[in-house]
């Protein structure tokens, strides 16, 4: 078996409270099973979420980002917080190239509280495809400098 | 052993099993058990599966039993069975379920030897099982999920209690009420099986599966919605118009 | 009399607006109870898919305020109940209601669900409108309110297996029905309306062909936690439809089955269905709509009509379709139908039926033990200037009982429902409601972190598949943590004593519960620790259930290990946290009323009945508004000219009522609870006064028209100068030519006047009343006569008056020759254009919005529309708040609407800001922004993006920085995220705290 | 193992071996003849006492009151079945002990003296032979029994069948001295001096008990027990033409029959009671009616009217019932001038027996009962004087046979532990708990007994004899069935290989605590525990395995028939897996 067969990615998703968060409950609630990679994080809105959380994420060794908040254009518990992410994570994903990491490793997702099932694939998806991508380059990176 | 000779196994409850003279025909082969209410019906479809084409289990001529009612409960198994069995299109008379005891005046052997002749009039299951055209392996899979399924078996452990004594609020269930129901569950549990099965070989379209199971595309369709709500179905994937299905994992 | 009044309040039915109206009343200190015959709380709104006419998520928006109504201490959430009798009067009632059994101790059931999983029964999923099957012990939807099983009694049959795995002992097959009392002040009927049956129209072939379904059916096929995971699949095949049909008006408008009154949404959902269908359809999908009149009236409706017409592609017919018939073979649909005068048949994968709404089922019932009176329908009868009276003085009524309406009317009726409620109970504000008192903060700014870290077995939820105990283990390793210990339900009543103990006795300074969602848990457990003397953001939630052991229930392993990487992510971020205020801010029980119409007053005198001081600022010389130009009704109830009358002498008499005319307010400034204005006055005098909030009600105006030589030509009037002609008897026409949506429905004000219609019928209806023999035309694009004005409508009809279509493209011409007015216009039905001579040609002129709107909307920094009426917080559910705490907004200010619509709206305001006033002092949430001044460069960019106005800048020795307006800050983080310099600090959100989570949760364990 | 030294343990018994005074593993044997292991039945009742064939007889089978069947409808004929085992063994031959080898390896030296060969005094030669101890066996009369042998008339218990069981006992090494009179030709200070270090006095009741009555001396006035010993040594006993026998026991019944047997025309009896009363077996009422003894309930004798000194009539009363008295029975009163007469020409008294004085050391004798007798220890069986014990009827007045067994049977522990200095009190059947843990008694089928003891031996020829008792076997059988196994597992060996040590199993993670286990479990094995968690009782659970067939999770399995191995044994050769 080779390493990348074995390879579990560790995600980190940042969920707006109020749909996201929600959905991912509702996933629970419906015992939808997915991969055990992501580890959540609530935040308030999308909106709050700082394009360096992302980057300290990858840096901290994440192999994938996922931020998820309230549908477009009006689910947004802030009225306009989930726009906010959309500009944030769509620059910052053109960025995360010139650091040597792969765009597909950052998402961005509208996921509304009864989208149970959508929280569920999108994880799925996400866990499939960052096994095919492989671990997180800054990490092989920092083992070479080592 | 001859060719064409139906594979028969025979269970036994350990109580009726004295006659250690009793002629075997080579043809059966006899297990004894502890009682007969010990055998859960998935081990009897599992037998099937594995090639066995009749099944005789031998229990206490009721109401013997050593256990009480160990036979009552092999009685219940085997009336679940039987419907099982012709869902999956097996004939239910390669299930027999024998009360013997050691001192009958019919001997064991000659059951035996009846029962054998009686099956060999029946085609070979194993033909069956090689045909690609059958579904008998699906089917079987299907009826040992619907057996062993959570639903079902807690109602067959309370089908004494709730028949004969009463339930949680005092009333009686009239025993074909009960029987009905049961009925209703094993009919509704085994196609409900039968898509998981086919939809974890491939993902196939709710018309795929109406022909396969020869059911109305809408029964399955809600058949279909009620696994999904059991988390045991999901959307593989849609062309053009059509979604295809893919069964999930279950535990 | 007033001493034995009773400061509690009985809401029958806990639908959208039963849940608006008891929120309003519990937060304005008054008890409630939320009564409803359902197992739970959440009526019609909980199975819709999303809402229009901004297609949010209609669980998403609905599910935070039914954990408030479940949660609020003031609230009482009563469910499987019916009222059977009332008595007493208003102030004081006796009300007796029956509680049917659920065969569950609902204060045992935590709601883990175990038992449904393992029913062995099945039943029809009613939720799903039987689309799909669920237990025989079950909960109605996975976020009900509250979240507490039942048993269906008739399904069941009682084989024990739920009692057997229930671990919270919550099954009790013996509880019976039980009998109670409440003594309450005042009730407010919200009992809502039933879905029309669709079989009764058997031409339609609901029931017999498989692919006809309702709307409401569709509505959880296109929910995405609905039967089909919100693919739309025809039920017969499961193939993706390529082409749907709308019918409109299923069991509505039909005068042969009696229901000659219009749903008045259905038009506005069934385009929302459609819309959403081709949303949900990943292969290109056909909508088709057959309607009569298309109702978009509401707030920017017809925007959404008319995107649906061009951006998503929906078709629209105007046909009442004859019929549906089925190919066998395909199960596909024929629509038959008449379209221009010729009959066609069209073939659909599938047909919505947009049905209708109906008086509850037991609405006779409930009628008769309350002794109050019903309209013809059987819907609840109420009055056009006392929209949420019943005949029975202190029952009010809000939402689809007293008629079929939206969301918003329903929300708005609510909140004025409440506010009427409140009017007769005034006096016992606070009486029935005990506040808790919490012992004093433990300052732990100068102790180590030490944290506590209870694991929640939940039953077998979490224990079954998590290894609970070896993360107990694994948490008591962690850096700072000195406490660790398994519970099996850390939500139970002595677990919560457990914890108070346990933060005593290891003097723990942080808290961390390891259970399911902070969602719906959270603030318990911050009371319990706030209980035991700590700042209830010293603790913090992990969610090792919902999001753990119920997804990876095959994985235990895995599990576990993601349970502790959850726990030990917390732990980092426990370790950083902070106490925080909640900010308190005084209330100046004064509101700032800002308009002097019929809202205006309404609402003044709604909030001067509950004792709160008003300014009452009227622009004109007089109060009334549009009101002054109404001479009489269509329904006919009440003289409008007696009710202005009283209005205004019961608003100048009353001594909390200071009314300035002639003047305007010309500075606001403050927040919530702290306002302070100047209001100029006639003689150009500026009086500053102070108030906690304010009210918007500032009116409209009707459009003076341009077109159809209006001005140019005196017998061209608009509709409010042909009442006054018929109400001054200075009428005289053999024939007259009404055209509808002048100035409204074009490309400049794209949205409805919504009031046209029925001011042209009352007209219509006053002319053939007057002089019968008279010839009146009435041209129109939809009649939008919604609810029970379809019945005057229909009068009109009857009694000669002659309605003619007309569209964009063929629209009426008039001009005048010769002396004589001539209208040409084409008749559909005779197919050939027509040209009349009336001698009175009267527009029906839209309503636009006051022009003063812009200056007042920059002062109170409010939102317009693009047409320039005010824009509430949310469409839906805060159609009277806007979103800047502590200012609101009713009437036509609005937008354009009736007498009674603006007067619950009105009434609405009044029990929103009461939510305020009520309150000595504000306690705001404590998560707010807070700006490190020194690090501020004053560069505006947060209070840019702010949606809530919070941030302002201020001068501070010589340099500008911002500062939060902590009242208004709603604790999103957008700012702190978007500061360049790093200088706002976001409460329990820090970066830092994010960032020391993120950095445990990767932390590679090595095991 | 026998299971009769870990007496102290707590243990559960089903109710049949907890009323049997040997304590009889009653459930075992049945379970074994359910099976038709017929010998192995036998031996089963072996362990715990020697006398299968006699018990299966004549016994008193305080079991069958027990038995817990009789909760659904009637006992299960454990007696018959007894019997028909020992007759089974019988018809393979003379039997020969076969004494397992570690009990056999054991010898000791210190002889054991033991007064009297009845039931008591042979059961505690057998236990003590078979844990090794030189035993002698002191003997009156001429045959080993006692009263078995010469109170019990042939038609009821064959003297064969006493000497074949006494023969056993002897077969064990046990010296039987008969024609030896204690008192008389030995006594303790011989044995003593013999080298007897243990003495164990079970000299039964020889004297037959009086009417007290005016006209007893009279000529025809013979006591039930003088009366059937003299029948049962042969002696010429001439009967009246009317016999009267007053009382009620089974000695009165075998007393009339008897006498009606030996060409009595007329024999009535006489009982102060009612029917119910009477402590007499009732099928041997039953036989009695059927040898056309006719029965007069509630009289008693008043005078026997004697004329030329012999008995010419018996005057009685009527009586009714009063209150119960101590023994729980109602107590008969006198009905005044209800005297009437019966004419009769011989009396006799059966009202039960007493000891003889002259047999009982001075020194042992209770002064202070009613009747001559020996106070003991009622658990140890000591006397005041060290090493020697007492027991049976003698120390607890007339008595049934089994109650002697069982007397005998504690002796022989107290004799041991007494020789091996332990403590006398220990290993006693204590602490039992009596339970019958089959549940749903109304699930349970009715089933009528198919096997009634025959109440005659039929007189058959030799091959009629083997279709016989074919015929009777699985009658045997059938009525072993009835049998709800209610105790823990006996350990009956029935299934060797199949359930001996098979319990279920509970995989805790999958168990959802449904209690679906404990609703189909026929007896109490499974319960759930404070967690929700079904948990199965070893030391109940029986290893049918109903449970797991039947677990909805499938979350039980059987430690040693797994649902693999049926799988697999079905399709040894079948499937050729």
């Amino acid at each position: 078996m080779s390493e990348k067969n074995g390879f579990e990615p560790k995600i980190i998703g940042f969920l707006c409270n109020w749909c996201s968060y929600a959905g991912a409950d509702l996933a629970g609630v419906s015992r939808i099973q997915y991969p055990p990679n992501i580890r959540i994080i609530r935040v308030m809105c999308s909106g709050r979420i700082d394009p360096a959380f992302v980057l300290e994420a990858f840096k901290d060794g994440a192999d994938g980002v996922l931020v998820a908040g309230c549908h477009l254009p009006s689910d947004c518990h802030y009225i306009s917080g989930n726009f906010k992410a959309l500009r944030r994570i769509t620059l910052l994903k053109k960025a995360l190239a010139e650091f040597g990491i792969e765009p597909e490793r950052l998402r961005l997702e509208w996921i509304s509280a009864s989208e149970g099932d959508k929280f569920a694939a999108v994880v799925r998806d996400m866990t499939e495809q960052i096994k095919k991508l492989g671990p997180n380059p800054l990490k092989e990176m920092e083992v070479k400098s080592q | 052993m001859e060719k064409n000779e139906p594979r028969i196994a025979c269970l036994m409850c350990d109580f009726v099993f004295c006659q250690k003279e009793a002629q075997v025909p080579r043809n059966v082969n006899v297990a004894r058990v502890s009682c007969i209410g010990r055998i859960d019906p998935v081990l009897i479809l599992e037998m099937f599966e594995k090639g066995t084409e009749a099944v005789m289990l031998v229990g206490c001529k009721p109401p013997d039993c050593h256990y009480v009612d160990g036979n009552a409960q092999a009685e219940i198994t085997i009336s679940i069975l039987k419907t099982l069995m012709s869902l999956v299109n097996v004939e239910p008379e390669r299930l027999k379920l024998l009360w013997h005891s050691p001192t009958a005046k019919k001997s064991f052997s000659r059951h035996l030897t009846e029962f054998s002749d009686k099956m060999r009039k029946l085609a070979s299951l194993s033909l069956k099982n090689i045909n690609p055209d059958t579904d008998f392996l699906v089917n079987i899979s299907a009826a040992k999920k619907v057996a062993a399924d959570f639903r079902l078996r807690v109602l067959l452990g309370r089908e004494k209690e709730l028949t004969e004594s009463v339930n949680v609020y005092g009333e009686k269930i009239p025993f074909e009420d009960f029987d009905k129901l049961l009925d209703e569950i094993v009919q509704t549990e085994f196609i409900r099986q039968k898509i998981h099965v086919l939809t974890s070989v491939k993902p196939l379209s709710v018309k795929a599966l109406a022909e396969k199971i020869e059911l109305k595309p809408a029964a399955v369709l809600s058949h279909i919605v009620n696994l999904r709500r059991k988390n045991m179905i999901a959307i593989d994937h849609v062309d053009g118009t059509t979604p295809f299905y893919k069964a999930l994992e279950v535990k | 009399m007033a001493n034995q009044k009773i400061g509690a309040v009985l809401v029958i039915g806990g639908g959208v607006a039963g849940i608006q109206a008891s929120l309003d009343l519990a937060d304005s200190g008054f008890k409630v109870y939320l009564d409803d015959q359902a197992p739970s709380i959440g009526g019609v709104m909980a199975q819709l898919d999303k809402t229009f006419p901004t297609n949010d998520c209609s669980m998403c928006i609905l599910s935070p305020k039914l954990v408030t109504a479940g949660r609020h201490p003031n609230i009482t959430v009563l469910t499987n109940v019916e009222v059977t009798r009332l008595n007493g009067e208003a102030g004081s009632f006796e009300v007796k209601l029956r509680k049917l059994s659920r065969y569950i101790i609902e204060e045992k059931c935590n709601g883990c669900g175990i038992c449904a999983q393992k029913c062995p029964i099945e039943a029809v999923d009613t939720f799903n409108e039987g689309l799909s099957n669920r237990s025989a012990i079950y909960v109605e939807y996975p976020q009900a309110v509250p979240l507490k099983y039942k048993i269906d009694r008739e399904k069941c049959i009682g084989c024990g297996t739920c009692f057997e795995v229930c671990k919270a002992k919550a099954v009790a097959y013996d509880q019976k029905d039980s009998e109670a009392t409440l003594k309450v002040g005042a009730i407010i009927l919200a009992p809502g309306f039933e879905v029309f049956d669709a079989k009764l129209k058997s031409e339609y072939g609901y029931g017999r062909y498989p692919n006809v379904v309702t709307s409401i059916e569709f509505e959880r096929i296109l929910s995405a936690s609905g039967p089909y995971g919100g693919l739309v699949l025809r039920p017969s095949d499961g193939e993706i439809p390529k082409k749907i049909a709308f019918i409109q008006c299923v069991g509505s408008r039909d005068y042969q089955l009696g229901n000659n009154y219009c749903s008045a949404a259905c038009c506005m959902y069934g385009m929302k269905e459609a819309v959403i269908a081709k949303e949900h359809t990943p292969s290109p999908l056909d909508a088709k709509i057959f309607f009569m009149d298309m109702r978009s009236y509401g707030k920017e409706f017809d925007a959404y009509y008319k995107r649906a017409q061009g951006e998503w592609g929906i078709q629209f017919v105007r046909s009442r379709v004859a019929g549906v018939t089925e190919d066998p073979k395909t199960q596909n649909l024929f629509v038959h139908y008449v379209e221009d005068e010729t009959p066609k048949t069209e073939e659909f994968d599938m047909v919505v039926l947009s049905v209708g709404m109906q008086p509850p089922k037991n609405a006779e019932k409930l009628a008769e033990s309350l002794g109050i009176k019903l309209n013809g329908y059987k819907f609840c009868e109420t009055q056009a200037f006392s929209p949420m009276e019943t005949s029975k003085p202190g029952v009010f009524v809000c939402g689809a009982f007293s008629g079929p309406k939206d969301i918003p009317e329903s929300v708005a009726q609510a909140s004025g429902a409440a506010a009427k409620a409140m009017g007769v109970i005034a006096s016992k504000r606070g009486a029935e409601v005990a506040v808790k008192e919490y012992p004093p903060e433990r300052d732990v700014s100068l102790e180590e972190p030490r944290i506590g870290v209870f694991v929640c077995h939940c039953g077998i939820n979490i224990g079954g598949v998590v290894n609970v105990p070896e993360v107990v283990e694994y948490a008591r390793k962690l850096p700072n943590v000195v406490f660790a210990e398994a519970n099996v339900y850390t939500c139970s009543e002595d677990t919560q004593k457990l914890i108070k103990e346990k933060i005593v006795e290891n003097k723990l300074n942080r808290v961390i519960v390891a259970s399911c969602t902070p969602r719906t848990h959270e603030p318990l457990f911050k009371e319990t620790v706030q209980e035991a003397g700590l700042n209830p953001y010293l603790f913090e939630m992990t969610n090792i259930r919902d999001q753990c052991s119920w997804v990876h229930m095959h994985d235990a392993k895995e599990a576990t290990e993601k349970a502790k990487d959850l726990v030990r992510s917390i732990v980092a971020k426990a370790k950083l946290l902070a106490p925080l205020k909640k900010p308190l801010i005084n209330v100046t029980p004064v509101a700032l009323m800002i308009g002097g119409g019929v809202s205006g007053m309404t609402a003044s005198l709604a909030l001067a009945d509950q004792g709160f001081e008003v300014h009452l600022v009227e622009k004109e010389p007089e109060l009334g508004g549009q009101l002054r130009r109404i001479h009489y009704l269509l329904e006919k109830d009440s003289d409008p000219k007696e009710k202005l009358d009283a209005l205004v002498e019961a608003v100048t008499k009353n001594d909390k009522i200071r009314v300035y005319k002639n003047a305007e307010v010309v500075d606001v400034y403050g927040f919530v609870g702290n306002f302070k204005s100047k209001i100029r006055q006639k003689d150009g005098e500026e009086k500053e006064v102070e108030h906690g909030v304010v009210i918007v009600a500032t009116g409209a105006a009707e459009y003076k028209p341009n077109e159809y030589l209006y001005g140019k030509d005196p017998r061209v009037v608009t509709q409010h100068e042909l009442e006054e002609k018929l109400a001054s008897g200075a009428f005289q026409a053999k024939t007259v030519v009404m055209i509808q949506c002048v100035g409204a429905r074009n490309d400049e004000r794209p949205n409805c006047a919504r009031i046209c219609c029925g001011q042209a019928i009352k007209n219509a209806l006053k002319i053939k009343e007057t002089s019968p023999e008279t010839e009146i035309y009435v041209l129109y694009k939809d009649m939008r006569a919604y609810g029970f004005k379809e019945d005057y409508y229909r009068e009109a009809a009857v009694k000669g008056v002659i309605f003619v279509n007309y569209g964009d493209e063929r629209k009426p011409q008039v001009k005048a020759e010769n002396g004589k007015l001539l209208a040409s216009f084409w008749e559909p039905v005779l197919n050939e254009q027509l040209e009349v001579e009336p001698d009175l040609i009267v527009l029906s002129a839209a309503t636009v919005p006051n022009p003063d709107n812009k200056k007042l909307a920059d002062m109170l920094k409010v939102p317009l529309t693009k047409d320039g009426f005010f824009l509430e917080a949310h469409m839906k559910l805060r159609p009277v708040d806007f979103a800047t705490e502590g200012i609101f907004l009713c009437g036509m200010a609005h937008s354009p609407k009736y007498i009674d619509e603006s007067i619950a709206q009105a009434c609405a305001t009044a029990a929103r800001a009461t939510t305020i006033l009520s309150k000595k002092t504000l306690e705001m949430e404590g998560i707010v922004a807070n700006v490190s001044e020194d690090l501020c460069s004053g560069c505006r960019i947060c209070e840019y993006l702010c949606p809530y106005g919070a941030v302002e800048m201020k001068d501070k020795e010589g340099k500008t920085v911002a500062h939060v307006l902590e009242a208004l800050c709603k604790g999103c983080g957008a700012c702190g995220t978007a500061c360049p310099t790093k200088a706002i600090v976001m409460g329990h959100f820090t970066t830092d705290e994010i960032l020391a989570q993120v950095k445990a949760a990767l932390v590679e364990v090595k095991t | 193992m026998s299971t009769k030294n870990i007496t102290n343990v707590k243990r559960k018994l089903p109710p049949c071996r907890s009323a049997c005074p040997a304590g009889v593993n009653v459930q075992a044997y049945v379970a074994l003849i359910q099976k038709g292991k017929f010998l192995e039945a036998v031996e089963v009742i072996r362990e715990d006492m020697p006398f299968p064939a006699i018990c299966g007889r004549v016994c008193f089978s305080p079991c069958e009151d027990a038995c817990a069947r009789a909760n659904v409808d009637q006992a299960v004929a454990i007696r018959a079945l007894k019997r028909l085992v020992a007759d089974i063994e019988r018809e393979q031959g003379r039997v020969r002990p076969k004494l397992k080898p570690d009990l056999m390896s054991i010898r000791r030296s210190e002889k054991v003296a033991i007064i009297g060969a009845g039931p008591a005094g042979l059961t505690a030669a057998y236990e003590l032979a078979k844990r090794g101890y030189p035993v002698t066996v002191f003997e009156q009369m001429s045959e080993p029994g006692g009263m078995m042998r010469y109170c019990i008339p042939d038609f009821r218990l064959e003297k064969f069948v006493v000497a074949n069981e006494a023969t056993y006992i002897a077969d064990l090494g046990v010296e039987i001295r008969t024609g030896v009179t204690f008192g008389k030709d030995v006594t303790l200070d011989s044995l003593r001096r013999d080298g007897y270090k243990a003495f164990f006095l079970a000299i039964g009741t020889q004297l037959g008990m009086k009417l007290s009555v005016p006209g007893e001396d009279l000529d025809g006035v013979v006591n039930a027990v003088d009366f059937l010993r003299a029948v049962a040594l042969g002696e010429h006993v001439k009967v009246g033409e009317k016999v009267v026998v007053v009382g009620g026991g089974n000695s009165a019944i075998d007393a009339a029959r008897t006498a009606r047997k030996l060409g009595a025309r007329e024999v009535m009896i006489l009982y102060r009671r009612s029917r119910e009363e009477m402590p007499a077996l009732p099928h041997e009422v039953k036989l009695a009616e059927k040898d056309g003894v006719v029965f007069h309930f509630l009289v008693a004798p008043k005078q026997i009217v004697g004329e030329n000194g012999k008995v010419k009539a018996i005057e009685c009363l009527r009586m009714r019932l009063g209150e119960p008295d101590e023994s729980g029975r109602r107590r008969p009163v006198p009905v005044s001038f209800s005297e009437h007469q019966y004419e009769v020409d011989m009396v006799i008294p059966a009202l039960g027996q007493s000891a003889e004085m002259t047999c009982i050391p001075q020194e042992l004798c209770d002064k202070d009962a009613r009747a001559p007798s020996i106070r003991v220890n009622p658990i140890t069986l000591e006397t005041k004087v060290p090493g020697v014990f007492a027991g049976g009827d003698v120390v607890t007045g007339p008595a049934s046979i089994i109650e002697a067994v069982g007397a005998g049977k504690r002796a022989a522990l107290s004799i041991h532990f007494y020789l091996t200095g332990q403590d006398l009190q220990s290993g006693r059947y204590e602490n039992i708990e009596e339970t019958t843990w089959v549940k749903n008694w109304g699930s349970i089928g009715k089933k009528e007994r198919r096997y009634e003891p025959p109440l005659e031996k039929p007189h058959l020829s030799l091959e009629e004899t083997a279709k016989y008792l074919e015929k009777m076997k699985r009658n045997a059988m059938f009525e072993a069935f009835r049998c709800m196994s209610c105790g823990p597992c006996a350990e009956c060996l029935a299934n060797m290989d199949l359930c001996v040590g098979d319990k279920a199993v509970v995989e805790e993670k999958r168990c959802i605590g449904c209690n679906v286990c404990a609703v189909v479990c026929p007896f109490e094995a499974v319960k759930k525990n404070e967690n929700g968690v079904a948990v199965v009782n070893e030391e109940l659970c029986k290893g049918c395995g109903i449970c797991a067939a039947r677990c909805p999770e499938r979350a039980i399995t059987m430690k040693k028939l797994t649902d693999k191995q049926i799988v697999s044994l079905a399709l040894a050769t079948v499937g050729g897996e």
